[in-house]
């Protein structure tokens, strides 16, 4: 539903550019844009939601070419919305209601349902009881959450997120791996950004492997993050649980298609099963 | 130099916020029409206004030894400029009364007057001139600083002069008695100031993303407003 | 950053309507300006004092660490006022302690009535509120992303005092007033890129220039704002009486 | 050599606290201080350097009770450096060379002195080739690597960071790591605070549990990470590798005195090993 063609874009700066890159969001799935630090990922975001023009090449919705005039950007945004990294860079109103109440009313809704969206944008991100919390009373989490919030609110139907997880601790991480489990199941589309490859292969169904302000591959979760040219042309270490599933199914713990292991409990059964197989065995 | 809370009477409260009302509301004019044709210049000047209230709020070493504040306007009125400095002084001045407790609602009109409209046009004045007659730019600086922070406190004690004159020596008398007093901290912090606006302003200079982040914003704004 | 701000959003009268405290406060401000010092000042500084501490359940840690903050200011200014400039110098005045005296406990009145509404009601109520009666828009605006991006810088400004400590850049008055100075010179590019990337943030949540929010609007409770204007009477009364 | 007893400690403005919190760092170890974001770790690692002066309990250095008059403080910031999590905080100065000296020269070092520990600082970082390289051209990982060296080059016997590998890649983490090593090889002695407990079983010797103000256990570091107990009840999980090296040593693929892997490459081939044998063994 959202695409992008040869997009290029370079800053005058010199910050990272894009060179004819190609990127497909298909709806409803959860898409993770993969690449290190510095390499042009948030700049791809800014392209996918409009506040980026590119150089050249262009980005589509629905098959349709995007238009950068006011009334075009409005439209975009109502449809894709982004979360940036920073989320004070995102929050400024005083209170958390307030400020998740700031899209909705800029998309021109009455009171009453911007009332109502911001407290289903809370309650799906699990942060309902924060509703009158100043803004910079919140911690470090709860600050993603309701930057999210402010996002969801809007009811976007691509959702774009820059390095979701940076900074959050375990429980920090559970929350919002939660949160945007209960988005999917609602039907968004997730597209996120990360350097974080255990994230990716956790969350995402799609992965675009970016570097050198290109998409190196897209596609499959699994078949990218398993495709060991492509990664260590990105640079990128491919998942250890991964890494572990293929192993055991090379030494035949694993059938050819059982599913691999997802998370560390998975990957440590996964390996006891193996273990009492074997004892058994021997 | 803030003047208290409930130290004014209720006249002269009364009086400096009429006298200081004319500026402020100049300054938020023309703000206004900078902010019609640019929006986003609401986001650049509520952010120069926090820089000055955080930046009056760090301490800074004195001569004396002892630690005080700075006021922040030398630098402000050199970097946006006297008129936004009004509006964003007030502001600045409001949250230091609910946020710090320094100053104060009714006395507002008078702090106002000495800190964000004295103080920046007599920074901005003598900066301009210096400049004009060729002096180096770092004695420029270390003036226009020093002196707006001596005019301020000037003024301050004028104020208090007017509101609690001397008995036997008049509003003059009481001139002198405060400043006086007042001239013991004050003198060495004006000093204190001017130095350290010196480093900011060549640290400024010195560092090319640090002008090249004040060549994006703040000259624009500065020069948006001196016309 | 600010104690102030934390007992305003979390005091046991936060969600009182605004008219209530500001017509409280500015009243009692008000009296106690309008009226010779004694007995109003005091009477007025007690009601404060008590409607703060009692009332609305204010730490007395933070209400005294803010009442001790003008008191320098509080000490030269009285001393000026007990002093007088005669033909042999200095000496103490005539009327000078009465007068001392009597702008001590105005300004002491005054303080406690700003630090009640100060320490009970965020900054952003008022602002909101001086909308309502007519402050532009844009200026409020400012005034609330300004407030917004104080707890950032100040945030900022701490770390990298913390950061030059560290590195002994606080070891004598002259490296002292240079790293301030550096610091400061960092402070203003991060303050202005801050504003930068807000309204990046901004824009991708359909900003384009107005800043509207819903907020809730404590409805006033009209019995006490009866009690709120009776002890104000009470105290006007007394100040008719004294005079 | 640095000790903390009985630090309690409360902000006026409701941050996180301390309450009768005790710590042993110990000459020449790798000591992680690890717990959740938001519990006050910062507010710890600022109490170990005298920036925060407790309220409660005191801090020694080499058994004597630190003071906190100036000339005391100057003593005990030039045995202990701090380098705090966001690196953009700390770099003042418009190039590399120029910022890392800062320190030596507030130590009063003769110029010779001070270009001789910045060039020795600037290499131990292994970002040697930077020193000439303007500060707001640096990318986000050497940045860090460039506020580390700012506190090496005062040479402090104890090094305290705050969340050094926080928003890391991979590549900028392995830089790190080596560049933490080279450190700790010359002898520094080296704290940490982190929620990452994959991070601090992989770099500490020490371990501190931190949670609810207070250190639940200090131990060595395989120790604490596998006391269950203690490890729920600062609401950590255990490190998935140790997880993964105690069940081999449980299921006998691992001899007891054997050392647990640390590193993935190590668990994987300690896995690959395992099933080597079971088939062997079948």
């Amino acid at each position: 539903m959202l695409e992008a063609q040869g997009l290029t874009y370079a800053y005058r700066d010199g910050g990272p550019a894009l060179s004819d890159l190609d990127l497909v969001v298909r709806r409803g799935r959860r898409l993770a844009i993969l690449g290190p630090n510095g390499a042009g990922k948030t700049t791809l975001l800014l392209h996918l939601n409009g506040t980026l023009r590119p150089q050249r090449g262009r980005v589509l919705l629905d098959g349709a070419p995007a238009g950068y005039g006011r009334a075009d950007l409005n439209a975009w945004r109502r449809r894709v919305g982004l979360v940036l990294q920073d989320a004070d860079d995102q929050l400024f109103a005083a209170s958390v209601e307030e400020d998740v109440s700031f899209g909705p009313l800029n998309l021109g809704l009455a009171d009453d349902e911007v009332r109502r969206r911001v407290a289903d944008a809370l309650l799906v991100m699990g942060i309902a009881e924060l509703a009158a919390r100043p803004t910079h009373m919140l911690s470090f989490g709860q600050k993603k959450r309701v930057a999210i919030a402010g996002a969801v609110a809007m009811r976007p139907e691509v959702l774009l997120l820059d390095e979701p997880t940076a900074g959050l601790d375990r429980a920090g991480l559970d929350g919002l791996l939660a949160a945007l489990q209960a988005l999917h199941a609602d039907g968004a589309t997730l597209v996120f950004a990360t350097h974080d490859v255990d994230l990716a292969y956790r969350l995402a169904d799609d992965v675009a492997l970016f570097a050198g302000g290109k998409v190196l591959r897209q596609g499959l979760a699994e078949d990218v993050l398993a495709d060991r040219a492509a990664m260590a042309a990105a640079g990128i270490e491919p998942p250890f649980l991964l890494t572990l599933g293929l192993a055991a199914r090379d030494a035949g713990h694993l059938g050819a298609t059982d599913p691999l292991p997802k998370t560390r409990d998975a990957a440590l059964s996964l390996v006891a099963r193996s273990w009492g197989k074997s004892r058994a065995g021997s | 130099m803030h003047i208290m809370e409930g130290y004014l009477p209720v006249g002269h409260a009364a009086g400096w916020f009429a006298v200081s009302a004319p500026f402020v509301i100049a300054g938020a004019v023309r703000m206004r029409r900078i902010l019609r044709d640019e929006p986003q210049t609401k986001m650049m000047l509520a952010a120069a206004g926090a820089f000055t209230f955080v930046m009056s709020a760090l301490k800074i070493p004195s001569v004396t030894g002892s630690c005080s504040h700075p006021t922040g306007t030398g630098l402000g009125a050199i970097l946006f400029g006297p008129a936004v400095m009004a509006v964003l002084g007030t502001i600045v001045l409001v949250f230091q009364a609910l946020l710090l407790a320094h100053g104060g609602l009714t006395t507002l009109g008078a702090n106002v007057f000495s800190m964000a409209i004295v103080g920046p046009w007599v920074s901005w004045s003598v900066w301009r001139l210096a400049s004009r007659l060729g002096i180096g730019a770092s004695v420029a600086v270390f003036c226009a600083a020093m002196l707006g922070d001596l005019s301020t406190y000037l003024t301050t004690s004028v104020q208090l002069a007017l509101a609690y004159p001397d008995a036997s020596s008049g509003v003059l008398g009481a001139v002198a008695k405060f400043g006086g007093i007042f001239a013991v901290t004050q003198i060495p912090l004006a000093i204190a100031e001017g130095l350290l606006t010196v480093v900011v302003i060549n640290a400024l200079e010195a560092s090319p993303n640090l002008l090249g982040g004040l060549r994006d914003g703040v000259r624009g704004l500065a020069g948006g407003t001196e016309r | 950053m600010s104690p102030v701000d934390r007992a305003a959003h979390l005091n046991r009268w936060r969600s009182r309507s605004l008219t209530e405290k500001s017509v409280l406060a500015f009243g009692m401000m008000a009296l106690a300006l309008a009226f010779p010092p004694f007995p109003v000042a005091p009477v007025v500084a007690g009601v404060m004092t008590a409607a703060t501490l009692v009332g609305a359940r204010v730490p007395a840690r933070t209400w005294l660490a803010c009442v001790a903050a003008p008191f320098g200011f509080l000490l030269v200014g009285s001393l000026s006022l007990a002093l007088q400039v005669g033909d042999g110098g200095l000496g103490l005045a005539p009327d000078g302690l009465a007068t001392a005296a009597g702008a001590t406990a105005r300004a002491l009145a005054g303080v406690t009535a700003l630090l009640f509404l100060a320490l009970t009601t965020p900054a952003t109520d008022l602002v909101a509120g001086a909308r309502r009666l007519g402050l532009p828009g844009e200026i409020a605006e400012i005034a609330l992303l300004m407030y917004r991006f104080l707890f950032l810088l100040g945030a900022t400004a701490l770390a990298m005092d913390t950061a030059q400590a560290a590195r002994l850049g606080h070891a004598g008055a002259g490296r002292r007033l240079r790293s301030l100075g550096v610091l400061i010179a960092n402070l203003l590019p991060r303050s202005l890129d801050r504003a930068r990337r807000l309204e990046i943030g901004l824009a991708a949540r359909g900003w384009t220039g107005e800043m509207r929010v819903l907020s809730r609007d404590a409805a006033v409770s009209w019995p006490a704002l009866a009690v709120v204007l009776t002890i104000e009477a009470g105290v006007a009364g007394l100040g008719f009486w004294a005079r």
